[in-house]
């Protein structure tokens, strides 16, 4: 006996509905209040962004087959709106926490190509020296926490950030996203408990992209009929359902949640729908053994987060085609730099391998350093 | 210089610290309401409110992750573990992440945290219950780790480790707390952690030990002067990591034979790592080979006279120091 | 703002409703077929093993005051009729596990007192050699797979039973107990997606006895309107809740529980409302500061599994007052036989600290063993 | 004697294993439709199907509890861990049920159990991801760890391990998976856990690795005896617990002196335990102190060149051999 049913997007599809969006789905939450103040510049600026994440992205992946970088990269192309449009709605206390896919959280937050190219490259450069690469992105003077490679690890980190701000009465929530596999990890649950019972503003995002790494969420986890979101009323938390290819609504849900936690300090899940076009990762290159070019090509034509924003855009006369293809060329360029800026810039020296250890080591004035807090017998630099 | 027991030392610590700094808040199961498992806590709710004790679920990995969160914030969350077994559940967040945050964001944040309870066997809760990973945690550079055995120790160092800026492991002892001491009066006692303190001075043989295995060496050591004659020094790390090699070193150096006790397993436990030191800084110092002594190298046994023959005791610590310095019974 | 209810049991007695049960509920399960089904013997033993349960654990009371033991000791009174009503209804095929209040379960299964207060004592005749203790009673032969002490810790191996009776093509299931303070770790989370994810035949009973330790369940974790087992939901998964005072409803819905298992490889939550008159632990003595007298008093005089079944066996004709006299008697005395035996057994020999820690050290024939395997420099026997 | 890469040796003995006992099935992320994150399962899935490969949600904690109470039934579940770090979400499960079990319960019961993965730093995939717990799971009795450095090893170890009546932690290296070497035809060809094997036999000195490091040991043996005909003997642990002191004493007792070589950070690494096993018995025997090395002792940093400093290579090997023997370059 089965009990799975599929995300409505995935139902869509299966059932060969591919369909494009209408007017009326472009449009269903750009009278939201949240989106009516929107002013052009602020459309312009998520539409610039979700380019400049793909186009940094675009670049990354050429240098990394060039041999440029390490380990792994995990590409966010396709799921552009999430970031840009669940940033756009945070306010100066509010603050954010992703997993591995993390590239599109740093652009979206403002850090800028350079020092995420440079960390990419393993340079000293990086945004953080070089030593935590393509899933440890961090810049908490933006808010932003991370760039976490353990599944599902960020989930309690990002309940205890939102403790703090309520802790120190700031008027301010946290954002923590995790995707559709990580729900599986019991630290969330343990997470959702606590956030529920200790009414702590945050807002949970699952990122559903339809798969962790080669398998589908349906053999992961057990779909609820209103989706995996629903599952947060086992914990009398609300929550809601979002299609990630529309800005507007993603903004328009997002900032209900956002709403909820800075006035009632009252947590959300929201689920929302969304597809990755490359692999898992760079190391994923068979993805197509799991899923079909026509799924693919489903999402990309139908559901594309730019193309749709772009769509949008366009009818509303913010911009036109030839600053569409300014902002892309823009883009191109500036990832471009991004490139020469990380390929010009200097490795860590081997004796930073020993710093950013312990706060107390390298900040000698501001603490008693007694006794021995490295093993080695001898250095080999 | 006021004689009270650990568990008091240890609540005067968080007491002070509480009031210190706005930002010291503990959690854990049973802190607030219940005064806490073994009454560490006790009477701190009433006094500071539910701000500063708070009452966790039983959701360890829960709680220490969002103590690490927390604390990227500046707050210092000290989180009880009612047993340090429980931690197991936990691991990831209390291991891999707090020691890594620091070092992946390139210093860009730090984790003020401070994760305390009893680590020790002998007390018959079987074998879950019963673990001593101080050898574990100290094995990830970026954490901290201090074993006190003494009142003062116990508040001078939870006190360091509160203002440290680093996560710091506080693991205590069950058996300990009921113990009195003297502890210094002055208003802001600390002792810094990574020092050492020779707990007894002795010319014949350095016997090293941490934790409540502090205590027993030196009831062995009194009962070996008035039996044999033999002078131990006794050696109370106080803290595993930083480790105050300076200390061990130099009492080797003295005495030349070296007698390592824990309350562990023996295989990777602390003492292979002190063994390794001594030897290799050590090396020409040394009329013996360094010597070990640590719990039978199985899970802890329920049964209450066999546990006691399972941990050391001053009786296998006497037996050994018999034997390395060849004193016929 | 606060979101908790609490447990209908406790609401009841919070409003002030503390009432005897009236005979329609005390039959209000009776007519279920699997109770009609039962003979006045089985109905007799019912309460037989609940009396010797009690019996037992009061005579370990007594002797671990006298210092007779070590450790903790978390007694089972007031729940008796969770143990007993399921395993009356578990057949050959069906196996149990639960946490550290294990003892009823023990008895329930037909372990004898004296092997159990042998454990308790530490005694080589304890069915653990005198090994694991109060916590750990283990009688694999009964499919008693222990007493287990880390909270949460046995909701994944209770599944992995059940998995090893699917895999093996065997039509049984697995009972796996747990506390409601249990359900907030995340492995008990992790165990329920892959329960329903993967059909295993597995019942998760909740044992609500309103406290973890010294917490209210309302402060441990968010009570749901329907009970901690509809959470269940999340999962796809079948619930119910059951009122733990009445046996014949126990045994009903866990019936049907283990129906759903053999006959559709469906697992099951349930949720039994109960209670403990004593403390957590021992240790847990002043276990009134964080309940009334009062409270305490209204389960024990109204809601205590043994006076309910013994009203409704002395209905039926199945006893009389004589006859139950007799039966306490008889428990009593084989509990006091019990500590004869547990105090004229001899402790394990110290040798013994290292059997049963490598399954191949202990059967060196069935095995190749070299190199060494235990590290201390020289034993201390 | 087929030549075949270490990924092929595991697939090969999985593959046997299946085959010959019907109580063994793989359970992990990724192993059967996938065909494994790294490939050791390919092919494994479309010829076994879904009963004896099990495709699981990332729920480490879940199925390797699931996997411990299906090996007390009598399965014999392998589990794979993607990466070996990530049993640190499932520690308790791991190592606390896994070695307590059969001791609480008094022997009525074990867990023939594998849980097998790579664990190995030196892939830039950063601190969380590149942990080589073998010292953490080690100390824990009850418990077996192997770390099989050759396709050989590989192929004879897992087919123990899987057949082994106890919990066993099979710990492989994703840097070795290409590796090419030559393995026994024999149809059924195993290796006993427990016993080394001297990988080179040498005069001058001993070094000691296990995993990945062996590899290295050797490249640096070889060079050293072409470039400053130092005869360096090799010793590769392949089994941690059990452990083969003999053949590691026999070697010290031969050469009198010895270098400890491993990928872990260096705090009560499995050579801590070693060094102290060696000067206790085999003090007189040495003409210098034990020396190790290990990684730097930090998180492992992602920078590609500069994680290539932090661990462990030939030449670093070499460096360390010169200053035992006291060889200028
Ligand atoms: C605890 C843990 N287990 C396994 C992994 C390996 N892993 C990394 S990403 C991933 C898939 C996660 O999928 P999902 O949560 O849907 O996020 P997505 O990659 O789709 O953004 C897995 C299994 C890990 N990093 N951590
Ligand atoms: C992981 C873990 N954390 C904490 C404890 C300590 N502890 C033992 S029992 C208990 C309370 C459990 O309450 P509940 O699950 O309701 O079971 P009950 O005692 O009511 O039967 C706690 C906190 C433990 N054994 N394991
Ligand atoms: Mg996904
Ligand atoms: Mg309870």
């Amino acid at each position: 006996m089965s009990v799975s049913t599929e995300a409505p997007e995935k139902q869509e599809f299966n059932k060969g509905k591919s369909r494009a969006l209408s007017k009326e789905d472009l449009f269903a939450y750009a009278g939201e209040p949240i989106n009516k103040a929107m002013t052009p510049e602020a459309k312009i600026k998520c539409f610039t962004d979700m380019v400049r994440i793909r186009k940094f992205e675009q670049a990354a992946l050429q240098s990394y087959q060039k041999g440029k970088m390490g380990g792994f990269l995990h590409l966010y192309i396709g799921q552009e709106a999430t970031a840009v449009g669940t940033v756009s709605v945070m306010n100066e206390h509010d603050h954010l926490i992703t997993a591995y896919r993390d590239h599109g959280h740093g652009i979206a937050v403002g850090m800028n190509m350079n020092e995420c190219m440079a960390e990419l490259y393993g340079k000293f450069t990086g945004c953080s020296k070089g030593k935590g690469g393509s899933m440890h992105f961090f810049a908490p003077e933006k808010r932003y926490w991370g760039g976490h490679g353990i599944v599902g690890g960020q989930t309690p980190l990002g309940l205890g950030i939102a403790y703090a701000l309520k802790y120190k009465g700031v008027k301010g929530c946290a954002v923590c996203y995790l995707g559709d596999g990580a729900v599986n990890q019991g630290v969330f649950h343990e997470s959702l408990n606590l956030a529920s019972l200790w009414d702590i503003p945050i807002v949970y995002i699952i990122e559903n992209n339809g798969y962790s790494m080669g398998t589908s969420q349906v053999r992961s986890s057990v779909f609820p009929d209103a989706g995996l979101a629903s599952r947060a009323e086992a914990y009398k938390i609300d929550w809601d359902n979002v299609h990630g290819e529309n800005l507007y609504e993603v903004r328009a849900k997002t900032g209900a949640a956002i709403e909820r936690a800075h006035e009632k300090s009252r947590p959300t899940v929201l689920e929302i729908f969304t597809y990755r076009y490359y692999g898992h990762s760079i190391a994923d290159a068979n993805h197509q053994r799991y899923r079909t070019k026509e799924e693919i090509r489903h999402y990309q034509e139908r559901k594309d987060p730019i193309n749709v924003w772009e769509q949008i855009l366009l009818e509303e006369k913010h911009l036109t085609e030839d600053e569409i293809k300014e902002i892309d060329k823009k883009a191109k360029e500036e990832a471009k730099e991004s490139i020469r800026f990380a390929d010009e810039s200097p490795f860590p020296p081997p004796s930073e391998i020993l710093t950013d250890v312990y706060h107390s080591v390298d900040n000698p004035d501001s603490h008693t350093n007694e006794g021995t807090i490295f093993f080695n017998d001898r250095l080999p630099f | 210089m006021a004689v009270i027991t650990y568990r008091q030392a240890l609540k005067d610590a968080l007491a002070e610290e509480i009031e210190r700094d706005e930002n010291v808040f503990i959690m854990g199961e049973e802190v607030a309401e219940y005064n806490g498992a073994y009454k560490v806590t006790e009477g701190l709710w009433k006094r500071f409110g539910d701000k500063r004790l708070v009452d966790a679920p039983i959701s360890e990995a829960g709680f220490i992750g969002l103590g690490i969160g927390a604390s990227f914030l500046g707050l210092r969350p000290v989180i009880e573990m009612m047993f340090f077994s429980f931690v197991y559940v936990a691991w990831d967040q209390a291991v891999n992440n707090a020691s890594s945050m620091r070092y992946m964001s390139g210093g860009l944040l730090n984790c003020p945290l401070v994760i305390r309870g009893p680590a020790n066997a002998g007390t018959n809760v079987g074998a879950t219950h019963s673990h001593t990973p101080e050898n574990l945690i100290a094995s990830f550079p970026g954490l901290k780790v201090v074993t006190p055995a003494t009142p003062a120790d116990a508040k001078g160092l939870l006190k360091s480790a509160i203002r440290d800026d680093d996560p710091v492991f506080f693991m205590e002892s069950t058996l300990l707390y009921g113990n009195e001491g003297e502890v210094p009066d002055e208003d802001d006692f600390t002792i810094p952690l990574g020092r050492a303190e020779v707990k007894r001075s002795g010319s014949d043989i350095t016997i090293v030990a941490h934790g409540g295995c502090v205590i027993s060496a030196l009831k062995a050591a009194a009962k070996l002067k008035k039996e044999q004659n033999v002078d131990a020094e006794v050696v109370d790390l106080r803290s595993i990591r930083p480790l105050d090699k300076a200390t061990i070193l130099k009492s080797v150096k003295k005495t030349n034979r070296v007698l390592l006790v824990e309350e562990n397993k023996p295989f990777c436990g602390v003492d292979a790592q002190l063994s390794h030191i001594i030897q290799r800084e050590a090396f020409d110092y040394l009329d013996a080979p360094v010597h070990r002594i640590s719990a039978v190298d199985a899970p802890a046994i329920y049964s209450p006279p066999v546990e006691k023959v399972q941990v050391p005791n001053p009786g296998s610590i006497i037996n050994e120091v018999r034997e390395i310095l060849q004193i016929k019974a």
